[in-house]
This record gives C-alpha cells, structure tokens and sequence, in this order.
C-alpha cells in the first residue's frame, strides 16, 4: 500500500498539464531577456517563472502602462486592480504605446492569434472576409505594434491545427517583417519579428529567412503529427529536439508559489 | 471657479445628441458604464461609438439600438466569452448591421492626441503590411520630408462631438484627478468638443489643489461633471471597488440571446429608472466583497516659502 | 531590479564623452545645475548641448568652453540679465563662435516626442510666415495625405546620446518620480540613448510604489541614477527648496565680464571639488531662507481586494 | 497745511505709475475672456485685477502647465515655486503645448518683443542678421506657439519708439495672421492674431485687414507724438479716444491687494 502511494505520488510530481509545459517551455526562452510586453495568462506565468529561476531581473509590461507590477496577488485578469497596487510605475497610454513601444525598450512581445502563417503573420480580426466575417474576432488591439516594435516575439497557440497553422491568412492583422518589408520597404521596421511559436505539439523558430520551421516537440509527439496539424509544407530545423519536460523545481515554483489556487494552470 | 456640476440625466439630455460622435473611454479601469446605461435609457440613437475597446458596455448600447456605426480597435470581453450583440451587428447576414472602423490601439489613441493637437495627422510606426490599411482609408503612408528613403503611416485627427469618462474624483469647477491605470481619458476629453466626466466624488477643491499633478483634466476642458458612485460597475475604480469579474463571466450568456438581452436592459436599465435605482437593484452588501484594502500613497510636499 | 546608483563623477565621467549630443533639460525647475558643473569640472569637450531654454548653466558650460554647439528655442536670464558667454560665443565678431540650432518651445518638444516614439517626424501647427524656417532647415512642411489643401510643418525626431535630468527622488532602480512643473524630463529621458537622472533622494522601493502614477521615468530607461541634494540649485525643487533668485540676480554681472566668468568657474567648479564642496562653500544655513512651509498632497487609496 | 496734506494726498491717490495704467488698460481689454496664456509681470497684475473686478472667472495658464494658479503670495518670476502650491492643475508640456493650445483653448495670449510691425509680426531673436547679429535676442521661446494658437493675442510693449514700431522686423520670429497666411496658404490657422498692441502711448488696435491702427492715447499723449514714435505711416481709428485714467478702485485693487510689495508695480 505504502509503495503504491509513494508510486502515485511520484507520477503526479513527474507528470503535468499542457499550461506547466508551456509555462516552463517560455521560460526557458525567455533566458537573458529583460522586458516583456504581455497579457494575463501563459506569459505571465512565464516571466513569474523566470522572476524565480532563471532571469531576475526579468519585467512584464503591460499594456495599460503598468511597469513593474507587484500584485498582491496573482492577477485574474489583465483589468486586476491589484496591478495597479505597488507597481513601481504606471504610464500614460501615449508613453507606454508612443515612448516604451515605438521607442524600441521592448524585448519580447508575447502575442495570440486565430491564424498564423509560415512567417508569422497573425489574423486576429476575422475569419471569412473583412467585409461579411463568418466570425468577428476581437481585431488587432495593441498586437500590430507589438509586432512592429518589439525585438522579438513569441506567439503562443494553444491549439495547433490547420486551421490555426494556414497557408494563406483570411486576413493579416499583425504582419511579419517579411510581409512588413514587402509591402512597404521604405517603412522603418524593428527587430526580428516573430521568433519563436509555442503551440501543444511543440516549438516553432525562425530560420534566417524568416520562415517558421520546427524545432522542438512535446514528449510524446511525433513529427509527423505536427507537420500534418500544419497547414503549410512545414520544414524542420537541422535537429529536432524533444522538448525537455518540466523540471520537479519548475512545477513546484509554478504550483506552490506562482500559482497555488491554479488560476491560470488549467 | 464655475460650477460644472449636472446630474446624470442632465448631462446626458443637454450634451449628448442623436446622431452624434461619442466617446466612452476607459481602459479596462474606470469604464463608464452608467453614462451608457443613461444614453440607452434617454433612448439616443444613430450614434457612432468611439471606444478603443468596446466591451460589454458597447455590446449593451449596440443591443439596445443606439449605435450605427463603431469606430474602434478591440471588441471583447477579455477571455470569459464573446459580445454577441455586436457580432450579430457585424457578422455576414445581420440583420441590423452596422458600420465599423477599425484601428490598432495606438491606431486610435494616435487619433485622440492628433485631434487633441490640432494638427491634421498623427506618424506610427506599424500598419506596413497590414490588411488594415486595405479595409480603413484613414491609414496612410507619408514619405518623410527629411529623407525620402523613409516612410511611416500616418492616422487623422479625430475629434469627437462628445467624450463620456469616468474618473475618481473631481471638484466641482471640473478638475477631474484620477490614478491606477488611467486609459485615454485625458486625450479623448481634449481632442472632443464637449466632455461629460463622472466621478466617484466631488471632493472640495482643496483636496485637488493639494495635488495639482493628479490633475488629468483641467476645469476648463470640462463641460459637465457628475457625481456618480460606483457608476463604473462591472468595471471598477482603483481604491473605491474592484473589479466584479462575475458580472463579466455571466455577460456571454445574457447576450448570446437577443431576448435575453432585451430583457437585461429593460430590468437593468430601464425598470431601475436611474443609477441609484441600479445601485439599490444590486443590494445593500453587494460591493462588500469588492471594496479593497485601503493602501494610500505616500505624501509628496507641494510647499513653498511664504 | 538591478541597482543603478552611481556618484556624480561616475555618471558622468562613464556616460558622457566629449562630442556627444547631450540634452540637459528642466523648465524653470529642476534645472541640473550640479551635473552641468560635472562636465565643466571633468573638461568634457565639442559637446552639443541641447536645451528648451539655455539659461545660467548653458553659460556657464558655453564659458568653460565645452560646448561647440546649441540646439534650443529660448536663450535667457528671465527678466534679470543676460547670459553673457552665450551672447559672446554668437554675436558678430565672436572670437571663439558656437554653432546654434533654433526652435520654438513646441518645436524642440516636438522633436524629443518624435525621437521617443520612434517615428521620423512629429507634425506642429506653427511655424508659417515665421523666418526660422529660412535658417533652420529642420522645420518643413508636408501637405496631409488627407486632404491635399492642408499642410502642417512637421520637426524631426532628435535623439540625444544623453538626457541628464534632476528629480525629486527615485528608487535605487531608478524608478523616478518627480512633482511641481515637470519639463521636458520624460519625453527627452525616452528620446535619448542613455538618461542620468539626479534625485534630491534615494529613496526605499515601498515609498515609489505606494505612488505608481508619480513615476516619470521607470527604472529600465535610466542608466545612473544619482543621489544630489541641492543638486538643482539655483533652481528649485518643489517641497525642498525655492529658487535662489538672489543668484540669478547676480549672475548677469559675473558672466558679462569673461575674467569675472573664468574665476567663478574656477571658484564655484574647480576649487570646490564637487558637489559637496559646493554646498559646504555656500554655507551651513544657506538654505534656511529657501526653506519651504510643507504643504503635503492628501494621500489617495491605491489599494485592491486581498 | 490740513488742506494742503489733503491736497497732496488727493493728488497721489489720482495719479499712477505706467505700469499701473498698462494694467488697468489690459485689464479692461481683458473683459468677457475666460483663458489668458501670460507670463510673469504686466500680465499677471491684469489677469490679477480682472479677477477682482469684471471677471471673476478669468484663468491664467503659463507656460510652465501651471493652470488654475492659486500662489499663496504674488510669484516674483515665472519659476517662483509658489505657483504650483495649490494650483488646481499642472499639465505636463505636451499636453500644455499639444492640447492647450495647440488644441485652441487659449483666449487671449499676452506676448512681448523687441520688434513689431503693421500688422503684428514679432521679432524675439536679433537685432541684426541672424547669421550674425549685432544684438542677440533670447528667441521665440513658446511665443510663436502663442501667436499661431491663441484666439487673439495681445502684445505689450512698454517702450513706444521707431526702434521697436519699425517697418520691416530684423527677423520675424512669431508672424501676424497676415505674413502666415501669405507664407503658407495651405496651413491652417486660427483666430485673430493680433488684436491689440498696449504701449506707454496708448493702444492699437487692429482694422479688419489686420491693421495696427491707433485707437487710443494715454493722458497726455498727441497723436503726432504716437505717430512719431512709430516707424510705419500709421493710421487712426475713425475716433480717438483717450484712455481713462485708473479708477480709484482699481488703484486701491492694485496697490493694497495684489501688489502691496510693490514687485511689479515699478
């Protein structure tokens, strides 16, 4: 009996949900950087984890002007109050959009999206024409120029399928640089555009085209079933890796200290 | 000092026309939901809704009929489901569509501080590559004129008949002061012609004028103030009450419905005759749970030699 | 939060290098003065010095010769005298002449949002039938992609290789807060590579965080931050010391005469040491008569739902 | 030697100083406006009196963002920290420049300079050329903002002399209505421009073309020794008036409540 529960245990602290994988998965890559610009959810998640391990110094920036937010708890949504209590600034949206955004003191933009292309461009606006939408999405919000500002960014999707993984977008709200550059080389661009997609089957990284090719999977995901949950001719990065599981002190960081009521880790 | 104090009712009959450009702001902090609640009861319609992003507050005056055309950036409702009514609106096959105009965030606010400004445009660095410029006339690309290999798009001025805000606290002149998250109440109410501010209170002036920088709209630009508390409900005001995320979850529902919906707004707008009827709707306690800890900030010295 | 406490001659002896673009701004309060005796005190050299309204400082740095070139849009001892070392380096005959760069107030604003958004140009409404045009080609017009009988002018973005900026206090992180007049701190803090401020305090994390909305520039856009008190003066900082008009009075008189100059230089710069011997020359109770009756701002609640 | 002390006292109470007639005249000019952008000095005691007499509402806003004033003694510089204590607002600069007044909330804005000419161009920046100038002046500073913005603009010049009423300015630093609109037809302007210039003459006013045409002389001023004094054949309005004298209350507003130290009143 003893054994069996020592065993049961055991498993449990081994295993977890897809948002620890994901969680510790952007930490990781998050390593050296210094300021985020994100929601609630993952990526807060992910610069909490990164506070507690890895990187400090680490800061989230959001997107309503908080800067250096200290909540005394973890905020439920990105429109807490307490995120506003203690935080070490909050500034005016023409500083935050104007000044931190435009003005490049961004490292890394954590961005979602209904589509993404094979040079991440993302369509968050609608699905079916602009004109008659099958279905409205919320639009753009803040993402085109999170895109167009930030030194790198990640996109996180949670599902990864060839709906979400297209060949061509119903419509490109935040384009890649690669779009970006075509369609008006003589507007200044910034950074990297996206980098890095993180996704349930596994991580996505740019090529030095730009072009999204696969770079890690999950355990237990093949390659096969990542390129056929894509819809574009999905190419691979010279040596695909399995994407290490969650540390016991990742997951304890997570579930003990970052997030103990699981607001987030579903 | 003039006295710039009107009631809800007033502000709303003498300041807000059918027809009109109005602007609700409030970046998910201090979201002017009684104002809204009040256009829809004083029946106003035709209006084109300026709001960077349009939320449940939005949803309810394009359900009840008052909007005819949207003019924003993000329409959501955070995570916790979506606004049916105005995807009824926009979606192919509506029945009463309605017309929309779409930005970027700072697609947008650029808008506000060009109106603001006076001056006919405003540069930002995205769009480039955007589908939006294909579907929003308003977004164009300038080469500059201090070298030509450089571009940038540029978005118009924008200055709307009306801008509705809601702020902590104002005197009675109209110095509105305001903290926490703070949104682009301060450029919608400069760039509009008319600007309608609600307060949780009315503080005596001396209160304002311990703290001039707190100021984020100055009498003058100010046509009404109206004291009206916790008239940001379901939203919230930073250190009067929190955020009432269960209304938020609950929204989805009641809008998925049309009827549902209908009937929310007679019960919840109409039927309680005003916002102190919607407050006293709600029940005695029901802010207990979302007043907050009191955490006050430090005194700063405003001093000088006399 | 990384620590950013620097000395003065650190700050500056690591940040600034002759031939940079430095921007030392403070309008009317503020003014940094005591950074502005660093550079003279460390001989920096070809400096362009950048400043809404060059005043004593500006003469004092043009008189020890460390400036090459003036970028500003109002040159001026208020109504008390003129600035002499200035007037010297620009008028006809100068024997060792400064190049000068010239605005008005909006116009080098305008340049310091342009350079902190990252956008090329920044459009403003004045500036037709003026003559600056005709000796500063950096204010040109463009016609509006919206309408092609409206044009506006429009300055370009400035970027400064350093912003130094004085404040009232900050965090060890350089989280910097500042009340009263704030100038052009932000804006130019954001437009320039590296930004030193100078903090009347240094002061625990708790007491800027009670206060978030009080912070101008966060940590992540400062390089040094310096702790100075009376750093400013003959300037003022609001809540700890008035302006010490005496010394503006006096000024016109040291700076008309280039040996009176010289010799102030190197009793008030060089002889003192640094900031502190400058205080310790003034004397004990120099400031008591500058001394503010404390007037303190009624604190506000920041506090949330536990 | 009673009668004679009152005599002398009766005197003193009718006669004044230039400045305190400059004031009493600008503040009459002032009636029925709500918003003066002003510095220190001559101003200030006009805004000072207006809100004492005819207009209890007038508001002055500086440069510096300070609006709503409420200086618990008279500010003797434009930096006197005083005008913050107590103000009801203190606008950053891009909002005072942006949206103040560029954005058109100013009524009347009060400028100086060294130059004017006809039609109200000012010149702040040198005597000589600008290339290389016999007398450097400090520059445009906000005043060519004041002048393209503000709804009409008042300039006050105490000295009334060929040297500053010239024909052609040195330099136009902050141009009339007349020179803008001839420069660039295309760029908007607004309002007025200058309707009224106060000197220790008299005042003149602008004619519909724009026009500064003499309108009225102080107590003792010809109009041969205005038009002597002015370096541009200048034109009379239809009817001269001569300005009144400060009333006694004025006086007594003046001298016991809002200068009783005297820093202005010279």
């Amino acid at each position: 009996m003893i054994t069996k529960q020592a065993e049961r245990m055991e498993e449990a602290r081994n295993s977890y949900t897809a948002s620890e994988l994901l969680a510790a998965v952007s930490c990781r890559l998050l390593q050296g950087k210094r300021r985020v610009f994100a929601g609630i959810g993952l990526p807060t998640l992910a610069v909490a984890l990164a506070q507690k391990s890895s990187s400090p110094d680490i800061e989230q920036i959001y997107e309503s002007g908080v800067c250096g937010a200290h909540p005394p708890r973890l905020p439920e949504t990105i429109a807490d109050a307490s995120l506003a209590t203690g935080a070490e600034a909050i500034l005016t949206m023409p500083v935050l959009f104007g000044y931190v955004l435009q003005g490049g003191w961004i490292d890394v933009g954590f961005l979602g999206a209904a589509q993404i292309d094979r040079y991440g461009s993302l369509n968050t606006t609608v699905i079916g024409p602009w004109h008659a939408p099958k279905v409205r999405l919320p639009g753009s919000g803040g993402a085109v120029e999170v895109m167009a500002n930030s030194h790198e960014v990640f996109v996180v999707l949670r599902r990864h399928n060839p709906e979400s993984f297209v060949d061509k977008l119903d419509f490109c709200t935040s384009p890649s640089l690669a779009a970006a550059r075509k369609a008006a080389p003589k507007v200044p661009t910034r950074g990297l555009g996206v980098t890095t997609v993180i996704t349930d089957l596994g991580v996505l990284k740019a090529d030095e085209t730009g072009e999204l090719c696969l770079a890690s999977v999950h355990e237990g995901v093949t390659v096969e079933q990542v390129r056929a949950a894509t819809g574009w001719p999905l190419r691979l990065m010279e040596s695909i890796t399995v994407t290490a599981a969650p540390t016991p002190e990742e997951l304890r960081l997570l579930r003990e200290e970052i997030d103990p009521s699981r607001v987030y880790l579903r | 000092m003039t006295n710039k104090q009107f009631s809800l009712q007033d502000a709303v009959s003498e300041l807000v026309s059918d027809g009109d450009v109005v602007a609700l702001e409030g970046f998910t902090h201090l979201i002017p939901f009684a104002a809204g609640h009040e256009i829809i009861r004083q029946g106003i319609r035709d209006l084109t809704l300026v709001r960077m992003t349009p939320d449940i507050v939005a949803d309810q005056l394009v359900g009840a009929g008052c909007v005819s055309k949207l003019i924003f950036a993000f329409t959501g409702n955070s995570s916790v489901g979506s606004l049916y009514a105005i995807r009824r609106a926009v979606e192919n096959g509506s029945v009463s569509p309605i017309e929309i105009e779409e930005y970027s965030h700072y697609g947008l606010l650029a808008r506000y501080q060009a109106g603001a400004s006076g001056v006919p445009f405003m540069p930002i660095r995205s769009y480039a590559g955007s589908d939006l410029p294909g579907v929003n006339p308003n977004l164009k690309r300038v080469t500059s004129p201090f070298d030509s290999e450089v571009e940038t798009y540029v978005v118009p001025a924008l200055n709307p008949d009306v801008a509705i805000v809601h702020a902590q606290r104002a005197d009675a002149s109209g110095n509105v002061q305001s903290w926490g998250i703070l949104g682009p109440q301060q450029e919608v109410a400069f760039a509009s012609r008319k600007t309608i501010v609600l307060v949780e209170e009315i503080v005596d002036d001396g209160v304002i004028r311990s703290d001039p920088n707190r100021t984020i709209i100055p009498g003058f630009a100010v046509d009404a103030v109206v004291e009206c508390g916790y008239g940001a409900h379901p939203s919230f005001a930073q250190g009067y009450y929190d955020r009432d995320n269960d209304f938020y979850r609950a929204w989805s529902d009641i809008s998925k419905d049309p009827q549902k919906l209908e009937q929310w707004i007679q019960e919840w707008i109409h039927d309680v005759g005003n916002h102190a009827g919607y407050l006293n709707k709600l029940g005695n306690n029901y802010f207990e749970r979302l007043t907050p800890v009191a955490l006050l900030s430090t005194p700063v010295n405003y001093g000088s030699v006399l």
